[in-house]
């Protein structure tokens, strides 16, 4: 891929320092502000096999979710994601977020972060979320700040934990060429990310140890990190958060040079001029633009063979998730056996940990794995091993120990209802 | 009127001149259309251009070739602007060929001639590959010498 | 694709009716035999990381298959595929074949098997092997009767199996395309088959339920088909056998048009002219040619991205071959505890019928997952699923009978040697 650093030379503008309003960039760049506005849209119709951008309930479709993450937010509240410009409005109304959510969450849902940031130093993490909401900045969504500079409009890693990652990387991240840019504003957000409890709940990518599910697992062992303790098992567990670049990062696509923004933010005419569309968005509602510059046979041709990966994915992902919530409650249940062999429980115990991170890996990831179909179904190979592992154990103990179970997978109804958002975002 | 026509042909014709003029365009022009619309799509498929024995080699080669499924000979070697450039452009080297063929010595090396032609056609295709750089303005087939056939 | 019939018409040749030595064609066509006569090539040092034209034997390599495929033949001898020409020779020295082995398994070895079938009718299949190998045409290995019309040249389904299964499907064999032919020519051989004991052997295609491993399995299983009785559980099992084309039919580049000979038998230069090379071998050993046609980034980046694919296939393959073969051994050694619920023993022996299915669907197959990376993965995940339910069930009813049992998987020094070969084909 080539350094294609062109600044724009026919328009003029003028942005202020600190300006994070996208009306006020708007004014200069009709077309990119327009499709940004696009976000907006929610039209139930127009949503794709497994794409979406209606807020609906995860837990409720899969009703699995609940027992997976029991003990955690997100057996209560996750759903599926949409435009940018609703990211502030849907962090607040999540019922993920209570008095004492650190700052840290609002890291990748406003432009405001960089200058919080450049105020509080390393604080700005630990600072609760509450009170960064008191600055009406903080209430600007994802805008034209997150990523372009005000001067040259070109485009800007601002996010401090990707800075923070890609130097630990050995890459400077104001040293990058326009076209590692293309897909590294998106890296800004769109990553598995934790909590550095040791440094101020700082937000941290655990990258050092390579992409592969495999390796980021090796990682959180080696720091013996959990998200959060099992409510069903009392095992520590991992939470995967959309790893959409460290799937992409080694994909054909990526190898090949192809940017998040080639599929995302396809090259758009409006009259006489191009801009690139900034409706990020299911790219199969514009695979004649976002898949037909490199690829010419059709945007049909294009469809059938995602959804011939997605199908695959999706297949064994739903039947992974299921196994892994009979680990769980099979966990749940032989634990209460008296005289059981608490040794093979515990193993088991690890074995959910592991089942659940392979799925996750898939399942918090956004593409049902047309991102990098290999590394998708590889994982749930993993996801599926470890969890059959798990109960075989589990079944094992308990017949050794005289006794039997039940279980009672959790049903669509169970689910806690999604809290009803009537706010619109002012862009 | 048909017996009076061909009765007395030429006071009638000259009689209804303008009618029988206006007749006689009308009806050319339904045999072009009619004409070239069966001539292209008779002409369309590659097995036409390859039904020339001199065609062997090119073709083969193009039926190697990643073009194969989008592109045919006339995609590139016929002027694709419009419905009339295009028909216009098939009469005129078609007429070449056959003429060269029969009476010429089919064997001689071939060579490209409408170069702009095909260099057009490219752009049809590549142009938002290139747009970027300077290579619009240079010869494609320059450098892609064997894209999709030439030794 | 479009109809591409164009015969050869700027050389002459004059081949006689059911001439089938190579040799003859050969000396009209001096380019497409010099490299057909490579594939008599054993070079070690030329192989890939997971092609090779070497005979050596994937039992020793894999030591697991020798209880897989218990009281079957290929437990006892099965090597890696090697050059065209020595297919003659291959099958008359494995070990897979004894007094009583039929005529069907000449079917895919030599270009004598249309003129058979035309004298014998559906008599060919059932008689005898070694009655038809007294015929010297029967010793002259696949060649250019099996693919080419002597007459025009043109490709031609010439083997019986794949004319009748064609036609089952509504197709008309001898009104195909040129591009489509390029693939069929080897769906003559390079496919999955039954013998169809209830029509005298007859060699048979399972293809009417579809192509995926789950509808060739229901296919089977509609039939009440088995291949062996596994010497240690009893199951009756199903062997795959090289299914390159049922794993190849709805691959990515099967979709785009491309053929088994794009990329087997690119088209090469000698002097000044062009011809299909007749070499057919690893196209990773030709990537300039076989992939360079359509992919522009260089055979380095192509290599890379296959060995991708392969590692992740390669990582599941052998972990699901190894699983199966813990469960065959936890299952005979479970059957003789005594007390043991006979019903549970008996669910885990059909589990290990379908986990062998889906394994075997991949490591039958040549190309390590290339072929169709999302198909083989898929496949390899329902394999590890069944496996490890079968051996969850065998282990929990051991521990309810109060047994326990130790198991002992095979390895490499028991593997029986191949047969040392002298002969060289005389092509
Ligand atoms: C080669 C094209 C391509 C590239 C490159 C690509 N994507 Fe995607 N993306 C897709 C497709 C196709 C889907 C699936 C959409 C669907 O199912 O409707 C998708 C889905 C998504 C979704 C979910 C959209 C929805 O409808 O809910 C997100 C978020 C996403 N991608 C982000 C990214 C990020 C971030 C990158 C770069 C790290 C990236 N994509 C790179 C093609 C691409
Ligand atoms: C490293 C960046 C990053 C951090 C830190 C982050 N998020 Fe997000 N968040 C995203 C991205 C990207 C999406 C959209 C993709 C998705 O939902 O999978 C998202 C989506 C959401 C959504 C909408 C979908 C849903 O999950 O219901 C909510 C709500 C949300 N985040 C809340 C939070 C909370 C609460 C925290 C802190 C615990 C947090 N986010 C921390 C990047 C981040
Ligand atoms: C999430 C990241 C992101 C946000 C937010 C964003 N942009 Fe962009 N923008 C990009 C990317 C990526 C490009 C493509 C650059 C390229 O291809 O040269 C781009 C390109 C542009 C360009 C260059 C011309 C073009 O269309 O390619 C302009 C002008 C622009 N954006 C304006 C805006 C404005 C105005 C906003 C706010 C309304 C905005 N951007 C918000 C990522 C973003
Ligand atoms: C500053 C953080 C941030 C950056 C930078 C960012 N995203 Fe997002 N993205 C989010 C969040 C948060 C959401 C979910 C918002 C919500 O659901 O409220 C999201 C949602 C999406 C969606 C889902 C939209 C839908 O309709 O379902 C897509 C697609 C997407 N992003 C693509 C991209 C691409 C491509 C880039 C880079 C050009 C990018 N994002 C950069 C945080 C970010
Ligand atoms: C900038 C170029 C580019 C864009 C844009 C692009 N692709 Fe691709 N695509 C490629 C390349 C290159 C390959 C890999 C084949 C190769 O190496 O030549 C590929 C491969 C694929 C494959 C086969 C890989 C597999 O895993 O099976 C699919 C499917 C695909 N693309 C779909 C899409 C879709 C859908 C879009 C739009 C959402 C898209 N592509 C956009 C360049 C692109
Ligand atoms: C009747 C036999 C015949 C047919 C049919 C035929 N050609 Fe030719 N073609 C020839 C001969 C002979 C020559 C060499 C004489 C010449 O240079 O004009 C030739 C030359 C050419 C040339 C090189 C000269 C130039 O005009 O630039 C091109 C390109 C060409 N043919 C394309 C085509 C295409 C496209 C078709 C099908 C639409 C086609 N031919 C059909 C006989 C034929
Ligand atoms: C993708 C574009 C393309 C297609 C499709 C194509 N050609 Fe060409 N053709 C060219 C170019 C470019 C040259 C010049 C080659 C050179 O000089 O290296 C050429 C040259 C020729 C020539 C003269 C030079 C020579 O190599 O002998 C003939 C004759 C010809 N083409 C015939 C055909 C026929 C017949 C077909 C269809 C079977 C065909 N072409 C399909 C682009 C095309
Ligand atoms: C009608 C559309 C069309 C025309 C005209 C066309 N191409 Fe292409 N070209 C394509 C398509 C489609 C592909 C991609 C084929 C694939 O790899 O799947 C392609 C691929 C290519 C490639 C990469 C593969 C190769 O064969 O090397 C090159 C280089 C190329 N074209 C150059 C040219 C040149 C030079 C011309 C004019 C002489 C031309 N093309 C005319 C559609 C076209
Ligand atoms: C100065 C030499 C040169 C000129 C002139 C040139 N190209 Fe190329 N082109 C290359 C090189 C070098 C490559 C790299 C790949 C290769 O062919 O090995 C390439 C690659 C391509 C590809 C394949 C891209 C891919 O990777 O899939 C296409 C399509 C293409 N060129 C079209 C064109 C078109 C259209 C023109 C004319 C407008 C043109 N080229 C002019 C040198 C050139
Ligand atoms: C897109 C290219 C491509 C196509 C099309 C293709 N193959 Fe392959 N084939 C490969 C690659 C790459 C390998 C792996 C070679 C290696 O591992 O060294 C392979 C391996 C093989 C092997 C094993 C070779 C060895 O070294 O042992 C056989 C046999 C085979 N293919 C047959 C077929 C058949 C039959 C078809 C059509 C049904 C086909 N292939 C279609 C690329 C292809
Ligand atoms: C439908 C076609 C077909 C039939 C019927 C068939 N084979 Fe083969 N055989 C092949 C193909 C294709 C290969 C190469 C690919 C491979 O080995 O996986 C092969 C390879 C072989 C080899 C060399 C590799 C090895 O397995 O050690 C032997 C020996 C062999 N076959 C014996 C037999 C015997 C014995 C039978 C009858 C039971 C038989 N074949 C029936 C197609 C067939
Ligand atoms: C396993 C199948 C197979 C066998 C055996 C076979 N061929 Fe071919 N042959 C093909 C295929 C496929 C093509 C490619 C046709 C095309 O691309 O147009 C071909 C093409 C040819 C061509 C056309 C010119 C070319 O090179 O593309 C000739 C001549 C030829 N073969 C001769 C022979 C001779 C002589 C033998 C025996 C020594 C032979 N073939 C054995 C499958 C086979
Ligand atoms: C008549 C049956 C038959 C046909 C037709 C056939 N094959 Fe084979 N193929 C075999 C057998 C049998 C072997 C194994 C020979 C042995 O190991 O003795 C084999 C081996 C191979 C190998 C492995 C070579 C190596 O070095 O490991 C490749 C690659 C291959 N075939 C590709 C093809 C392709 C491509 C076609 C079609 C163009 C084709 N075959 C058509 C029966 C066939
Ligand atoms: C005749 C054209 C052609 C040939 C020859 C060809 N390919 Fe492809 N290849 C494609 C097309 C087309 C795609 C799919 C991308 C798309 O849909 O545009 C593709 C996709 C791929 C992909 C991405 C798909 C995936 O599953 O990840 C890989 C890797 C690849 N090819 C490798 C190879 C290798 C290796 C060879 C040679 C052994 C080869 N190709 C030969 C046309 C071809
Ligand atoms: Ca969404
Ligand atoms: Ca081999």
């Amino acid at each position: 891929t080539r350094n294609v650093n062109k600044p724009l030379t026919t328009i003029a503008w003028d942005i202020p320092d600190g300006e994070m309003d996208p009306k006020v960039w708007g004014k200069y760049f009709p077309h990119q502000y327009s499709s940004y506005q696009k976000n907006m849209e929610v039209i139930a119709e127009d949503k794709t096999n497994y794409g979406s951008s209606e807020r609906k309930s995860h837990i409720a479709a899969y009703p699995w979710k609940q027992n997976i993450w029991a003990g955690y937010g997100f057996s209560k509240d996750y759903n599926e994601e949409r435009g940018h410009v609703w990211s502030v409005i849907d962090l607040t109304s999540t019922q993920r977020v209570n008095a004492k959510t650190p700052g840290s969450c609002l890291t990748c849902k406003t432009p405001n972060v960089p200058v919080l940031y450049e105020q509080l130093g390393d604080d700005y993490y630990a600072t609760p979320l509450a009170e960064h909401l008191k600055d009406p900045n903080s209430m600007i969504p994802i805008s034209c700040a997150n990523c372009h500079d005000n001067e040259t409009m070109e485009l800007k890693i601002v996010q401090p934990p990707l800075r923070d990652a890609l130097k630990k990387l050995g890459q400077d991240p104001d040293k990058l060429t326009h076209q590692e840019k293309r897909t590294l504003v998106c890296a800004q957000c769109h990553v598995e990310y934790y909590f550095d409890k040791e440094n101020k709940s700082r937000v941290t990518f655990p990258w050092t140890e390579g992409f592969e599910p495999a390796n980021i697992e090796e990682y959180y062992a080696d720091l013996e990190f959990v998200d959060w303790e099992h409510a069903k098992t009392g095992q520590g567990m991992l939470k995967t958060q959309h790893p959409e670049y460290e799937t992409f990062v080694d994909s054909a696509h990526y190898q090949a040079g192809v940017s998040c923004a080639d599929c995302h933010m396809p090259y758009t005419k409006a009259g006489n001029e191009k801009y690139s569309s900034h409706w990020w968005t299911s790219p199969l509602k514009t695979a004649e633009q976002s898949c037909g510059t490199c690829h010419k046979d059709g945007s049909d041709a294009r469809r059938d063979r995602v959804q011939y990966i997605q199908d695959k994915v999706a297949d064994q992902l739903h039947k992974a998730g299921k196994i892994s919530e009979e680990l769980i409650l099979s966990i749940e249940a032989a634990q209460k056996i008296e005289g059981i062999e608490q040794l093979k429980v515990d193993e088991a115990k690890v074995l959910s940990r592991r089942a659940v991170w392979y799925w996750d890996f898939v399942a918090a990831e956004n593409s049902m794995g047309f991102h990098n179909p290999e590394k998708a179904l590889h994982s749930l190979a993993d996801s599926i091993d470890y969890a059959r592992q798990g109960l075989a154990l589990v079944k094992e103990a308990a017949a050794w120990a005289g006794g039997s179970f039940t279980i009672q997978p959790a049903k669509t109804e169970d689910a806690n209802p999604t809290r009803e958002i009537t706010e619109k975002p002012n862009i | 009127m048909l017996k009076q026509l061909i009765r007395a042909p030429s006071s009638l014709i000259m009689k209804h001149k303008g009618l029988v003029v206006l007749i006689g365009i009308g009806l050319a022009v339904i045999m072009i259309i009619v004409g070239s619309l069966g001539v292209n799509a008779y002409t369309k498929e590659a097995e036409f251009c390859a039904s020339c024995h001199v065609m062997d080699t090119v073709y083969r080669e193009w039926q190697h070739s990643a073009h194969r499924e989008f592109t045919n000979c006339n995609d590139c070697h016929t002027d694709q602007k419009n419905y009339v450039a295009k028909t216009w452009s098939k009469a005129t080297s078609g007429t070449g060929h056959l003429y060269h063929n029969t009476f010429g010595d089919p064997n001689v090396m071939l060579e490209l001639k409408n170069t702009e032609t095909v260099q057009e056609n490219c752009l049809r295709c590549h142009a938002n590959l290139v747009e970027s750089n300077f290579l619009m303005d240079d010869d494609c087939f320059r450098c892609h010498r064997t894209t999709p056939h030439g030794m």
